[in-house]
C-alpha cells in the first residue's frame, strides 16, 4: 500500500538532493541522472496505479485532518498525462537547457513539482490535495523564475499572487466546507448533505463559487486569467510545455474533486453558481482565442490559446452532463499532448534560430520540416479538424452542451465553442502557411536545413502521435470513462 | 481602436487600464514592492540642535509682550473675565450680606455664650481691664503667638530681600555703592527745624508710646500700637538726624538681640502657661488687682515684648527700605 | 518555586555586570546555564504543578501579588522558556558586534524572569505588574545602541506601553469593583448582581481594556511603536518583540477576555463587534504596510502586527474554540516569527545589509540561513505542512463554527493577510536566490554562514516548524484541553 | 436679595472695597498700585468684622466701673481678630514692598509682565 | 491626660521657637538646630502616631487655660500625627538633599535666615495641621505663605523675585477670600473653633436659616484655599516659583506647603462644615471639574516645557488635580485617595526635584533637555532616582503612585455621574505623564554623550545619593505596603468626623 508514496516521495527526494548538493555536477551526469529518475518515476506511477481504489491514510495534521491517498479513475487519467508530458518534456529540455544556466536548480525543482504532481493525482481527500496544491505552486515557480532576468522574477512573482489568490479562495471554501461536511475524502457524488435551499445551503453556494473561482485560477479561468501569458513565455519551453500541459490542468483536477466530489453535482446544478460558471467559461474560451489572435509573441500565442482551451475544459464541467463532462476529459488528454507539443515546438524554434515573433517566422518550415510538420498536425488537432484528438472531445462537449440542462447555454455554448474554434485556425494556422509558403520574395539562399537535435524532435514527435491516437481510437478512453462518469453523474 | 488620442493620454484612460488588464500586461509588483528604498531615518543633530535653539526663541518671542497679538488678545481677555468676575464677587457678596444677620442687632449668633463669658468673667479670669487685650493675650493667645511670629518672619523676608551684606572677602555689596549716594537724597544734612522739632517731639512720642504699651491692659493699646508709636518716633529722629547718629544705639546687632530676647520671652512664657492649662496645673503668675498696672497676670510683660518687637521692626522695615542696612 | 523561577533570572542579569568575569566565554556559560537551568526549572513545574495559588504579597484591601499555574500559563510559561535559552545562545554571537554588552544581558536576563512573571500571574493586579515591569526592562534593550533612533524608538515604545497600560488599568479597576474577585477564572469573574444596568459602560471600559492591552499586542491603531522598535539589537526583536512582549499583550488580553470578564458577558455585544472589526483591520493594515515597507527588520515587524491579531481574532470570537486557535497560534507563531527574525539578525550580523533590495543573491552565499528562511516563510504563509497551517486551520476553524457573519469576514481578512504574506515574504526568498542574470556576486565573495551558536538556534526552530506542521495532534489537543479549562 | 441690606450697610461698603482692592490686585499693572489694593482689601475685612462686633447702643469692651455686664459692652471677639488681623496685613505689605523694592532697583520698572519680559530677554 | 499628647504642642512651639534661636546663631549651628528640630518633631509625631494608634481616639488640648469655645485648642488624631511625622520625613530630607547646592544659590551671610524660614515653615505646618481653631489656622496660614515666599525668594534672581510677586498676589488674594469667608461663617455661627462651628452649621442647615451666606462662605474659603494650593486656573505662578528657587525649597513647596492649603481644606470639609453637607453643595462638582482640568492642562503645560524643573513643576499642577479630583468625587473613599495621593506626590515630588539638581548639576547647570542628554550616566544615582520618581509619577506598579492611582479609581468607579469621565481622563493623564516623564528618563540616558561636563561618582555627593535612596524606599514603601497605610488614613478620616 505505502507503494502510493513511491511516486510521490521518490522524485521529491531526488528533487531534494540534486538542490542540496552543493556543486554544480557535470551536465552528463545531471542529466543521466535526471533522465533514469524520470524513468524510474514513471514506472512508479504506472505501477502504483495498479492499487487502484485503496486508500492510504497516512497520518493525522491535527486531529481531523488526515493526509490520506487514493487512486481512482481520475487519478489514472491524469497521473498518465503527467508523467508522458514529464518525460517528454524532461528529454527535450536536456538539450534545451543547454543554454541556459543553473540547470541542476531546473531538474531539481522539475522533479519536485514532477512529484507533487503525481501526489496531487492520488490525493484522497480535500485536504491533502489542498497541501499538495499549494506545494505545486511554490515548486513550480522557481521553472517560471528560472531565466532569472526581470521579466522573467516579474512573471514568476505574478504567478504566485495569482496561484496563492486562488488557492486561499479555495482555502477559505475549505474551511467552510470542513465544518458542514462530515468528511473530506474524495467519494463520488459528493458528501455534502445540505440542501441548497437551506441558508447553509445558499451560503454554501457562495462558497462553491469563491472555489470555483480560486481552482480557476490555476486553470486560468477568467478573471484570474492574466498570470498565463505572462508566465509561460517567461518560462524555458519545456517548463512552459509542462505548465500548459500539466500544471493548469491541476485547476481542473481540482474543479472535478471539489464539485464532482465533494459538492455533488446535484448540489450546483440548476443553481445560479452552474450558470455563472458556464458564462465565464465561455467568455474565457472567446476571449482566450481572440487575445491569441492578436497577439504575434508565438509563446504568448500558445499561452493565450491555452486559456482558452482550458476554459473548453471547463465548460464541459460546468454542463454537468456525462458527456460533456467526458469530453472534457477527453480535452484534458488532447489538449495535454497537443499544447505539450505546441510549447516544445515553440521551443525548438526559439532553441534553433532564436525568434520569437510568428511574422519573423517565414519560411521556417522550410528549414525545419519536421517539427513543422508536427505543429500542423497538431495545430488541425487543437482547432478541433477530425480525425485528432480535438475532434472528439469537442464532439463530446458540443453533445453534452446540447443535451444539459442549462437553458439558454445550450445554444450558446456550443456556438461559442465553434467561434473559438475558427479563431484557433486562425491563430495557428498562419505560422505553418507562412512557414511552408513563405511567399514569392522569400529568399531562399539563406534557407538551410537546421532540424534541431534528436533528443528535442522525438518528444515532439511521441506527443504528436499521442494526440493522433487519441483522436483515432477514442473508444479505448471513452468506455473507460463512462462508466465512472455515471456514478458522478 | 481608433488612435487618435495620443499616446500618453491614451495610456491614462480607463480602456487601456482595462485591456491591459485583460491581456495579463497589468502587473500588480511593478513599481509598487521594493521599488524604491526607504531613506534611512536620520536626524542631523545640527539640525536637532537648531530645533531646540528655536523652540526656545518661540517660547521667548511668545512672552515677548510688545510684539504678540495673541498675548495681547488673552491680555484684554484677562482684564474682561478679571473685571466680571470682580462685579460677580462683588454681587454675590452683597446677596450674601443681605443675608446676613442685622449690624447691630443684640440678638444674632455671634453674641453667644463665647463673647458673654469674654465679658462677664474677662475681668476675674484674666485679670485684665481691657476685655480685648485679656481675650487675645490669655483667652486666644495661640493666635497672638502666631500673629508676632507672622511680623517677625516678615522681617526674616524683608532682611533676606533688601539687606546688603558684605560678601566673602568683607567688600560691601555692588548695589551699596549705588543705595549711599542715593540715600544722601533723602538725608537732609543740617535741617535745623526738622531737627529741632524732632528734638522736642521724639521723647514725646517715645513715652507716648510707651504709656500705650504698659497700659495696654487697662486701656485702650497694647503692644503693637505703642511699638508701632514708638518706631515712629525712632523714624523721625532718623530722618532728622541720619544714620550716623542712630548708629551710635541702634544697630543691627542691637535689633536682632532685642528681637530674640523678646520673642524668646514670649515664647517661653506662653509655652508655660499653655502647658500648664492644658496639663491643668496651676500657674505660678499672679493675677494681681484688676486696674492696677502691676496686674493681669503675663498680659503687661507680654504687651512689653511686642511692643519692643514691633518698635524695632517698624525701625527696620524703614531702614531696610531705605538703604539696605542699618 | 515559582518564585524561585521568576526571580533568578532577575538576579542572574543583575549579577552579570557585577560579576568580575575574567573571560567572554565564562559570562557566556553563566548566562546560559542560568537560563536553561531555570528553563529546565520551569518545565518541571510545569510537568508537576499543583492547583495551589501562591501568596506573595498583599496589596491594598484584598489585592495581592500571587502565582498560580493554570493551562495558560503553562502554555505561555512553556513557550517563553523554550525559546528563551536558544535565543541567548544567538544573543552571545549576536552582541559581539555590539557595544555594553553587559547592560544588554542584564535587561536581556531580567526580562525572562519578568515574562515568566506574567505568564505565572494569578489574578489581573499581578499581570498587571508584571506587565508594568516588562515594559520597563525591555526600554534600555531597544534603547540598547543610543542611535537617536533608538532613543526615538524608545520613547515611542515607553509612551505607547504605559499609556496602554493605563487604559488596560482602568478595565482593572473595573474588574476589582465589579468582579467577585481578580483571579483568573475561565469564564470571568464579573458579578453581574453587581453590574446591574451598566453593561455598556462596563463593555466601553473593556473596549478601552482591550486596546490598552492591545498596544502591546500592536492593535491598529497602536502599532507603529512595533517596528520602529525594530531598531533594536536582533535578539531583542526577535525575541521580545516576536514572542515575549508583544505575545504578552495577547497573553493580557486573552486573560481579559476569558479569565477576568468572561465570555459569557461579551459574547454577541457591541463591544465584541468592535475589538473584532479592529482586530480584522490590523491583520490587513500590518500586512499592506509590510508589503511597503523595505526594511527587513521592520517588515517582519509588520508581519507580526498582523500575525498577533491572528492571535486576538482567535481570543475575540469569545469561543473555546476560538481561544484553542489563539493559543495555537500564539505558540506558533512564535516560533516562526523567532525563525525569520533570527535569520534577518544573521544576515545584518553576516553582511550588515538591512534593506530587502540588498540581499540579492545573498541565498547561495548563506544557504543555511536563507533555506530555514524560506521555510519559515512558507509556514508564515500558512503552507499546509508547517505549522502556520495548523494554527491557521484551528483559528478558520473556530471563526466558522462561532456562526458570526463578522468572523466569516475575518476568515477572508485572515486569508488575504496570508496572501500579501506569501508576497512579502516570498519576495525575499526570491531575491536572495534569483539575483538576476547577470548579478555580480563579487561583492558578497566573502559573505558565509554564520556558526553554530547561531545556527543551532535555527535548526532546532526550523525542526519544530516542521514537527508541528507535520504532527500537531498532541501538542494541539492540549491547546484544545487549555481552552476547555481542563487544567 | 435678603432683608438686610440696608441694614447692613457697613458690610455692604466692606464688600464693595473689598471688590475693588481685589480688582486693583488683579488688574493695576504697577506693584505700588497692587499693595494699595491689597491694603484696601484687608482694610474692608476689617470693617466688616467690626461692623460684626458692634451692637447698638453700647461701648467698648474695656471694663468701665466694674460693669462686668454683657449687656454693657459690644462684642470682643471682632476687635481682637482685627488687631491680629492688623499686623499680618502690616507684615505682608512690608513684604511686598521690599519685593516691590528689589525689583524696581533691579529693572527700574513697576510693571510686572514689563519685568517679565525683561526677564526673557536676559534669558535666565 | 498622658504625657505624649503633649507633643503637639510641643513640636508646634519647638519649631517656632527654634526659628527665634536661629535669628542670633550663626550658619552652621543655626543648621544644626534646625536639623535636631525637625528630627525631633520627626520622633515626637511617630511616637504620637503609635500612641494614637492605640487609643484609638482623638484628643484635644487646650492651648491655656479654658476650654473648648472659649481657648485655641489643638487637636491630634491618627491623620494629623500621620502627617505631621510625614511631613517632617520629606522636610528633613528634602533639606538633606539640596544642603549642597544651597551654597551656590544663596548668599553666605543669609543662610542662617533660611533656617529660620524653614522652621518657621516647619511649625506653621504643624499647626495647620494640628489646629482646632479656624482664626489661628488663618494666622498661620499667613506663616505659611510669607516663609514660603521667603523660601522662593532667597535666591536672588530676577525670576525668583518676579515669581515670589506672583506669589504673593495670588496668596493674597487666596488669603483674602479665605478670611472674608471665615467672617461670614463667623458672623452666622458666632465661633471659631472648628467643632462648635460643625454643631452650630449643623443646626443652621436643619433650620433652614442662613443658607445662602452659609454657602458663598463656604465657597469662598474653598476657593482662597484652592488658588493658594495653585489649583488649575490659579496656577500661573507655580512653574517659576518651582522653576527656580533653590532645590530644597522646590521640594518643600511643592510637596509640603500646598500640602498643607490642602490638609487644612480636608480639616474643613470634615470638621467644620460636615463631609456630608459639604458633598450637597454643587462646591465639589466645581473641584471635580477644575481637576480633571488640571489633569490635563498640567501635563500638557508639562510637555510643552523644556526645562526640567519646570516641568516637574507642572506636574505638581496636574498632581495637585489628582487631589482635587478626589475631593469632587464626595466620597470617603475619593477622600481617602485624595489623602493618600497627597503623601505620595509629596514623597514623589521632592524626590524629582532633588534627582534633577543632581542631573542639572552635572549638565553644567543648565536645565535644558538638550544639555541633559546623558545626565543619567554621568551621575548614576541622581539618574536611577529620576527614573524611580517618574515611574511612580507614572503609575507604575510597586511605586506609590500606582496605588493612589488604583485608589482614585476605585473610587470613581463608585460615584455613578463622574465615573467615565474620572477613569478616563485618568487614562489620558497617565499617557501624558508618560510623555513627559518618560520622554525626560530617555532623554537622560540618550547618549553617553557630551564628556565635557564631569561625571559624579558616589564619593561626591554621599549625602545625596543617600537621601534619594532614602526617598526611593519611602515611595516604594508607599507603594508596596499601602494598606496599614491606607488603613490609617480611613481611621483619621474617621475620627475627624
Amino acid at each position: 500500500m505505502y507503494l502510493i508514496l513511491l511516486p510521490i516521495l521518490f522524485p521529491i527526494l531526488a528533487g531534494l538532493c540534486l538542490l542540496v548538493y552543493r556543486k554544480e555536477p557535470e551536465r552528463k551526469l545531471l542529466t543521466a541522472f535526471t533522465g533514469i529518475c524520470l524513468v524510474i518515476t514513471g514506472a512508479l506511477v504506472v505501477s502504483a496505479l495498479t492499487l487502484a481504489r485503496q486508500s492510504l491514510t497516512l497520518f493525522y495534521l491535527t486531529r481531523t485532518l488526515p493526509i490520506c491517498f487514493r487512486i481512482d479513475e481520475i487519478s489514472v487519467l491524469f497521473s498518465l498525462l503527467t508523467v508522458i508530458v514529464f518525460i517528454c518534456a524532461g528529454l527535450f529540455a536536456f538539450v534545451y537547457m543547454k543554454h541556459e544556466q543553473k540547470e541542476k536548480r531546473y531538474y531539481g525543482f522539475y522533479l519536485m513539482v514532477f512529484g507533487v504532481l503525481n501526489a496531487l493525482c492520488f490525493a484522497g481527500n480535500l485536504i491533502t490535495f489542498y497541501l499538495f496544491f499549494e506545494l505545486l505552486t511554490l515548486s513550480s515557480l522557481p521553472l517560471v523564475l528560472h531565466t532569472g532576468t526581470k521579466e522573467a522574477i516579474m512573471a514568476g512573482l505574478k504567478y504566485l499572487f495569482y496561484s496563492l489568490c486562488g488557492a486561499y479562495a479555495s482555502l477559505f471554501g475549505i474551511y467552510f466546507l470542513y465544518h458542514n461536511c462530515d468528511t473530506l475524502t474524495f467519494t463520488a457524488g459528493g458528501v455534502l448533505q445540505v440542501s441548497p435551499a437551506s441558508p447553509e445551503g445558499r451560503f454554501l453556494l457562495l462558497i462553491a463559487f469563491v472555489m470555483i473561482l480560486g481552482f480557476g485560477v490555476k486553470a486560468g479561468m477568467f478573471p484570474m486569467h492574466a498570470w498565463l501569458p505572462t508566465a509561460h513565455p517567461a518560462a524555458p519551453a519545456p517548463a512552459s510545455a509542462a505548465l500548459s500541459a500539466v500544471i493548469v490542468k491541476a485547476g481542473v483536477l481540482a474543479l472535478i474533486r471539489v464539485i464532482y466530489y465533494i459538492f455533488g453535482a446535484d448540489f450546483l446544478r440548476g443553481s445560479w453558481v452552474q450558470t455563472a460558471w458556464l458564462t465565464l467559461a465561455l467568455v474565457t474560451v472567446f476571449m482566450g482565442s481572440m487575445l491569441a489572435y492578436r497577439e504575434p509573441v508565438l509563446k504568448k500565442r500558445l499561452a493565450y490559446s491555452t486559456v482558452s482551451q482550458l476554459s473548453y475544459i471547463l465548460f464541459g464541467l460546468a454542463v454537468m452532463h456525462p458527456d460533456a463532462f467526458t469530453g472534457g476529459l477527453l480535452h484534458v488528454l488532447a489538449h495535454g499532448f497537443i499544447k505539450g507539443s505546441l510549447f516544445l515546438i515553440a521551443g525548438a524554434i526559439i532553441y534553433t534560430t532564436g525568434k520569437t515573433k510568428v511574422h519573423e517566422l517565414r519560411g521556417i518550415g522550410k528549414e525545419m520540416p519536421l517539427t513543422m510538420w508536427c505543429y500542423t498536425i497538431v495545430s488541425l488537432g487543437l482547432i478541433g479538424i477530425p480525425p485528432t484528438g480535438g475532434f472528439v472531445s469537442k464532439w463530446y462537449l458540443a453533445i453534452g452542451g446540447l443535451a444539459g440542462d442549462i437553458g439558454i447555454f445550450r445554444y450558446i455554448g456550443p456556438i461559442v465553442l465553434l467561434i473559438s474554434a475558427l479563431l484557433t485556425a486562425g491563430y495557428l494556422l498562419p505560422l505553418t502557411i507562412q512557414g511552408f509558403f513563405p511567399g514569392a520574395d522569400y529568399d531562399y539562399n539563406t534557407l538551410q536545413k537546421r532540424e534541431p537535435a534528436r533528443l528535442m524532435t522525438i518528444p515532439i514527435l511521441f506527443m504528436t502521435i499521442l494526440s493522433v491516437i487519441v483522436g483515432l481510437f477514442p473508444n479505448i478512453i471513452t468506455d473507460y470513462l463512462t462508466e465512472f462518469v455515471s456514478t458522478l453523474l | 481602436m481608433s488612435k487618435r488620442k495620443p499616446a500618453e493620454e491614451y495610456h491614462k484612460t480607463f480602456a487601456f487600464h482595462f485591456f491591459s488588464w485583460l491581456q495579463g500586461e497589468k502587473d500588480p509588483y511593478l513599481g509598487n514592492v521594493e521599488m524604491k528604498p526607504q531613506e534611512e531615518y536620520v536626524i542631523d543633530p545640527e539640525m536637532q540642535l537648531r530645533h531646540e535653539k528655536e523652540h526656545d526663541a518661540i517660547l521667548d518671542k511668545v512672552y515677548d509682550m510688545a510684539h504678540n497679538r495673541e498675548l495681547r488678545l488673552f491680555h484684554r481677555l484677562y482684564q474682561a473675565t478679571s473685571i466680571l468676575f470682580c462685579l460677580f464677587l462683588m454681587a454675590l457678596l452683597l446677596v450674601t450680606i443681605s443675608h446676613l444677620p442685622a449690624t447691630g442687632a443684640a440678638v444674632k449668633p455671634v453674641n453667644n455664650e463665647v463673647a458673654a463669658r469674654y465679658i462677664e468673667s474677662g475681668l476675674e479670669e484674666t485679670g485684665a481691664v481691657n476685655i480685648v487685650a485679656g481675650m487675645i493675650l490669655d483667652y486666644r493667645a495661640f493666635d497672638t503667638l502666631g500673629e508676632s511670629h507672622v511680623l517677625f518672619v516678615a522681617t526674616i523676608t524683608v532682611l533676606i530681600m533688601l539687606r546688603l551684606d558684605k560678601n566673602k572677602k568683607g567688600e560691601p555689596n555692588p548695589l551699596t555703592r549705588d543705595m549711599n549716594p542715593n540715600d544722601r537724597i533723602y538725608e537732609p544734612k543740617n535741617d535745623a527745624i526738622l531737627q529741632l522739632v524732632a528734638s522736642f517731639l521724639v521723647p514725646i512720642i517715645i513715652i507716648f508710646g510707651i504709656y500705650i504699651i504698659l497700659n495696654g491692659h487697662l486701656g485702650p493699646g497694647g503692644g503693637f500700637s505703642g511699638g508701632a508709636v514708638i518706631g515712629a518716633g525712632l523714624i523721625l529722629y532718623l530722618n532728622a538726624f541720619g544714620f550716623s547718629k542712630t548708629e551710635r544705639f541702634f544697630t543691627e546687632k542691637t535689633y536682632k538681640w532685642i528681637c530674640f530676647f523678646s520673642l524668646s520671652f514670649y515664647c517661653l512664657a506662653k509655652s508655660y502657661s499653655f502647658y500648664t492649662g492644658a496639663n491643668h496645673l496651676h500657674s505660678i503668675i499672679p493675677k494681681g488687682t484688676p486696674g492696677a498696672i502691676l496686674s493681669s497676670g503675663l498680659i503687661l510683660p507680654l504687651n512689653i515684648a511686642v511692643g519692643l518687637v514691633v518698635a524695632c521692626t517698624m525701625y527696620a522695615f524703614y531702614a531696610m527700605f531705605r538703604k539696605g542696612g542699618f | 518555586m515559582i518564585i524561585c523561577i521568576i526571580l533568578l533570572p532577575i538576579i542572574a542579569g543583575i549579577l552579570v555586570p557585577l560579576l568580575p568575569f575574567r573571560k567572554r566565554s565564562h559570562k557566556e556559560i553563566f548566562l546560559e546555564g542560568a537560563v536553561i537551568l531555570n528553563s529546565i526549572l520551569v518545565w518541571y513545574l510545569l510537568l508537576h504543578h499543583s492547583e495551589s495559588t501562591f501568596l506573595l504579597a498583599h496589596f491594598t484591601g484584598d489585592l495581592n501579588i500571587s502565582f498560580r499555574v493554570d493551562g495558560m500559563s503553562m502554555v505561555f510559561a512553556g513557550l517563553v522558556s523554550g525559546l528563551w535559552p536558544f535565543a541567548t545562545l544567538y544573543a552571545f554571537e549576536y552582541m559581539t558586534k555590539e557595544k555594553h554588552e553587559n547592560t544588554f544581558f542584564l535587561f536581556y536576563t531580567m526580562t525572562y524572569g519578568v515574562t515568566l512573571g506574567i505568564a505565572f500571574a494569578a489574578n489581573l493586579l499581578t499581570m498587571y505588574f508584571f506587565y508594568e515591569l516588562l515594559t520597563l526592562v525591555t526600554v534600555p534593550l531597544v534603547m540598547h545602541t543610543l542611535t537617536r533612533e533608538a532613543v526615538l524608538a524608545s520613547r515611542k515604545y515607553l509612551y505607547y506601553s504605559l499609556g496602554g497600560a493605563a487604559f488596560a488599568f482602568i478595565g482593572l479597576i473595573m474588574v476589582i469593583v465589579y468582579g467577585s474577585t481578580t483571579d483568573f477564572i475561565l469564564g470571568g469573574v464579573l458579578d453581574l448582581a453587581k453590574i446591574g444596568d451598566r453593561t455598556n459602560i462596563l463593555l466601553l471600559i473593556y473596549v478601552m481594556a482591550f486596546m490598552g492591552f492591545g498596544v502591546k499586542a500592536a492593535v491598529c491603531p497602536f502599532n507603529s511603536w512595533l517596528p520602529q522598535a525594530g531598531v533594536a539589537p536582533t535578539p531583542v526583536t526577535a525575541l521580545l518583540h516576536a514572542v515575549a512582549v508583544v505575545k504578552s499583550g495577547a497573553f493580557a488580553i486573552i486573560r481579559l477576555t476569558y479569565y477576568s470578564f468572561g465570555t459569557e458577558f461579551l459574547r454577541g455585544t457591541w463591544a465584541q463587534t468592535t475589538v473584532m472589526v479592529v482586530v480584522m483591520f490590523t491583520i490587513v493594515y500590518g500586512c499592506s504596510r509590510a508589503l511597503k515597507e523595505t526594511h527587513i527588520k521592520r517588515r517582519l515587524a509588520y508581519s507580526t502586527i498582523s500575525n498577533l491579531s491572528y492571535i486576538l481574532f482567535g481570543a475575540v470570537l469569545m469561543t473555546p474554540l476560538g481561544l484553542a486557535g489563539a493559543i495555537t497560534h500564539l505558540v506558533f507563531h512564535a516560533v516562526m516569527k523567532i525563525s525569520s527574525f533570527f535569520c534577518a539578525g544573521a544576515i545584518m550580523h553576516q553582511t550588515d545589509k538591512r534593506y530587502v533590495h540588498e540581499l540579492n543573491g545573498l541565498g547561495y552565499k548563506m544557504p543555511c540561513v536563507f533555506g530555514i528562511f524560506t521555510v519559515s516563510a512558507l509556514a508564515l504563509m500558512g503552507v499546509p505542512g508547517l505549522a502556520g497551517f495548523i494554527s491557521k486551520w484551528n483559528l478558520a476553524q473556530a471563526a466558522v463554527d462561532s456562526n458570526n457573519p463578522l468572523a466569516y469576514g475575518g476568515v477572508a481578512c485572515l486569508l488575504i493577510s496570508a496572501l500579501l504574506t506569501a508576497i512579502y515574504m516570498l519576495s525575499i526568498v526570491v531575491r536572495a536566490f534569483f539575483p538576476g542574470r547577470d548579478f555580480d556576486d563579487s561583492a558578497i565573495r566573502d559573505v558565509h554562514d554564520p556558526n553554530w551558536k547561531m545556527l543551532l538556534p535555527l535548526f532546532v526552530f526550523t525542526v519544530f516548524i516542521i514537527l508541528f506542521g507535520i504532527h500537531s495532534q498532541p501538542i494541539v489537543d492540549f491547546f484544545y484541553d487549555v481552552a476547555a479549562g481542563s487544567y | 436679595m435678603g432683608p438686610n441690606l440696608w441694614i447692613n450697610y457697613g458690610e455692604a461698603v466692606a464688600a464693595i472695597l473689598f471688590c475693588i482692592g481685589f480688582t486693583n490686585l488683579l488688574l493695576q499693572t504697577n506693584l505700588i498700585k497692587k499693595i494699595i489694593g491689597l491694603n484696601i482689601m484687608d482694610s474692608a475685612i476689617y470693617l466688616f468684622l467690626a461692623e460684626k462686633g458692634y451692637i447698638a447702643g453700647r461701648t467698648a469692651p474695656i471694663v468701665t466701673d466694674g460693669i462686668t455686664s454683657v449687656e454693657a459692652y459690644i462684642n470682643p471677639i471682632p476687635s481682637g481678630l482685627v488687631l491680629t488681623g492688623i499686623v499680618v496685613s502690616v507684615s505682608v505689605s512690608a513684604l511686598m514692598l521690599s519685593l516691590t523694592i528689589r525689583l524696581y532697583i533691579r529693572y527700574h520698572s513697576l510693571d510686572l509682565d514689563e519685568i517679565a519680559a525683561q526677564l526673557k530677554k536676559e534669558g535666565r | 491626660m498622658d504625657f505624649v499628647c503633649n507633643f503637639p504642642f510641643f513640636s508646634i512651639l519647638i519649631s517656632l521657637f527654634s526659628g527665634t534661636i536661629c535669628s542670633v546663631l550663626p550658619e552652621k549651628a543655626a543648621k544644626a538646630v534646625n536639623r535636631i528640630v525637625i528630627a525631633a518633631v520627626g520622633v515626637m509625631s511617630g511616637i504620637l502616631l503609635l500612641y494614637l494608634l492605640g487609643t484609638g481616639e482623638s484628643f484635644v488640648y487646650w492651648m491655656g487655660h479654658f476650654p473648648a469655645p472659649w481657648g485655641n485648642e489643638i487637636r491630634a488624631g491618627i491623620l494629623e500625627a500621620g502627617m505631621a511625622l510625614f511631613f517632617c520625613i520629606i522636610m528633613y530630607l528634602s533639606m538633606a538633599g539640596g544642603a549642597h547646592k544651597l551654597f551656590d544659590e544663596v548668599e553666605e551671610s543669609k543662610h542662617n535666615l533660611y533656617y529660620i524660614l524653614i522652621n518657621l515653615l516647619l511649625s506653621s505646618l504643624l499647626a495647620l495641621v494640628y489646629t482646632n481653631d479656624m482664626f489661628t489656622a488663618y494666622v498661620f496660614v499667613e506663616i505659611n505663605t510669607i516663609s514660603a515666599c521667603g523660601l522662593i525668594m532667597i535666591r536672588q534672581v530676577g525670576r525668583t523675585i518676579e515669581a515670589a510677586v506672583r506669589y504673593m498676589i495670588m496668596s493674597l488674594l487666596g488669603s483674602g477670600l479665605f478670611l472674608f469667608g471665615l467672617c461670614i461663617m463667623y458672623d452666622l455661627t458666632g465661633h471659631l473653633l472648628m467643632s462648635n462651628i460643625k454643631e452650630s452649621v449643623a443646626l443652621l442647615i436643619q433650620s433652614g436659616e442662613y443658607q445662602i451666606p452659609l454657602i458663598v462662605s463656604v465657597a469662598l474659603m474653598c476657593i482662597g484655599l484652592c488658588i493658594k494650593s495653585a489649583l488649575f486656573p490659579f496656577h500661573a505662578w507655580l512653574p517659576d516659583a518651582y522653576g527656580y528657587s533653590t532645590v530644597s525649597s522646590a521640594a518643600i513647596l511643592s510637596s509640603l506647603v500646598s500640602k498643607g492649603y490642602i490638609f487644612l481644606l480636608i480639616k474643613i470639609i470634615y470638621r467644620v462644615i460636615g463631609f456630608e453637607i459639604f458633598n450637597n453643595t454643587r462646591i465639589i462638582d466645581v473641584l471635580f471639574v477644575f481637576g480633571l482640568l488640571g489633569m490635563i492642562f498640567g501635563s500638557l503645560s508639562a510637555i510643552k516645557e523644556n526645562d526640567i524643573r519646570r516641568m516637574i513643576a507642572y506636574s505638581s499642577v496636574a498632581q495637585i488635580g489628582y487631589i482635587y479630583m478626589g475631593f469632587g468625587m464626595g466620597t470617603q473613599a475619593g477622600m481617602v485617595a485624595s489623602v493618600f495621593h497627597i503623601l505620595s506626590h509629596a514623597a514623589t515630588k521632592s524626590l524629582l526635584f532633588i534627582a534633577a539638581i543632581g542631573l542639572t548639576e552635572v549638565s553644567g547647570g543648565s536645565r535644558k533637555f538638550i544639555d541633559l542628554t546623558g545626565a543619567g550616566y554621568r551621575n548614576k544615582w541622581a539618574g536611577v532616582a529620576f527614573t524611580a520618581g517618574s515611574l511612580s509619577m507614572v503609575g507604575v506598579p510597586l511605586f506609590s503612585g500606582f496605588i493612589s492611582k488604583l485608589l482614585f479609581a476605585q473610587a470613581a468607579v463608585q460615584v455613578e455621574g463622574k465615573m467615565l469621565a474620572a477613569l478616563i481622563v485618568l487614562g489620558i493623564s497617565t499617557v501624558l505623564n508618560a510623555i513627559y516623564f518618560m520622554k525626560t528618563v530617555i532623554r537622560i540616558y540618550a547618549t553617553t554623550g557630551d564628556t565635557s561636563y564631569p561625571c559624579i561618582t558616589f564619593k561626591d555627593m554621599k549625602v545625596h545619593a543617600i537621601v534619594l535612596l532614602f526617598f526611593i524606599v519611602l515611595n516604594i514603601i508607599l507603594g508596596v505596603s499601602s494598606q496599614p497605610i491606607v488603613n490609617m488614613i480611613e481611621q483619621g478620616l474617621a475620627m475627624f468626623a
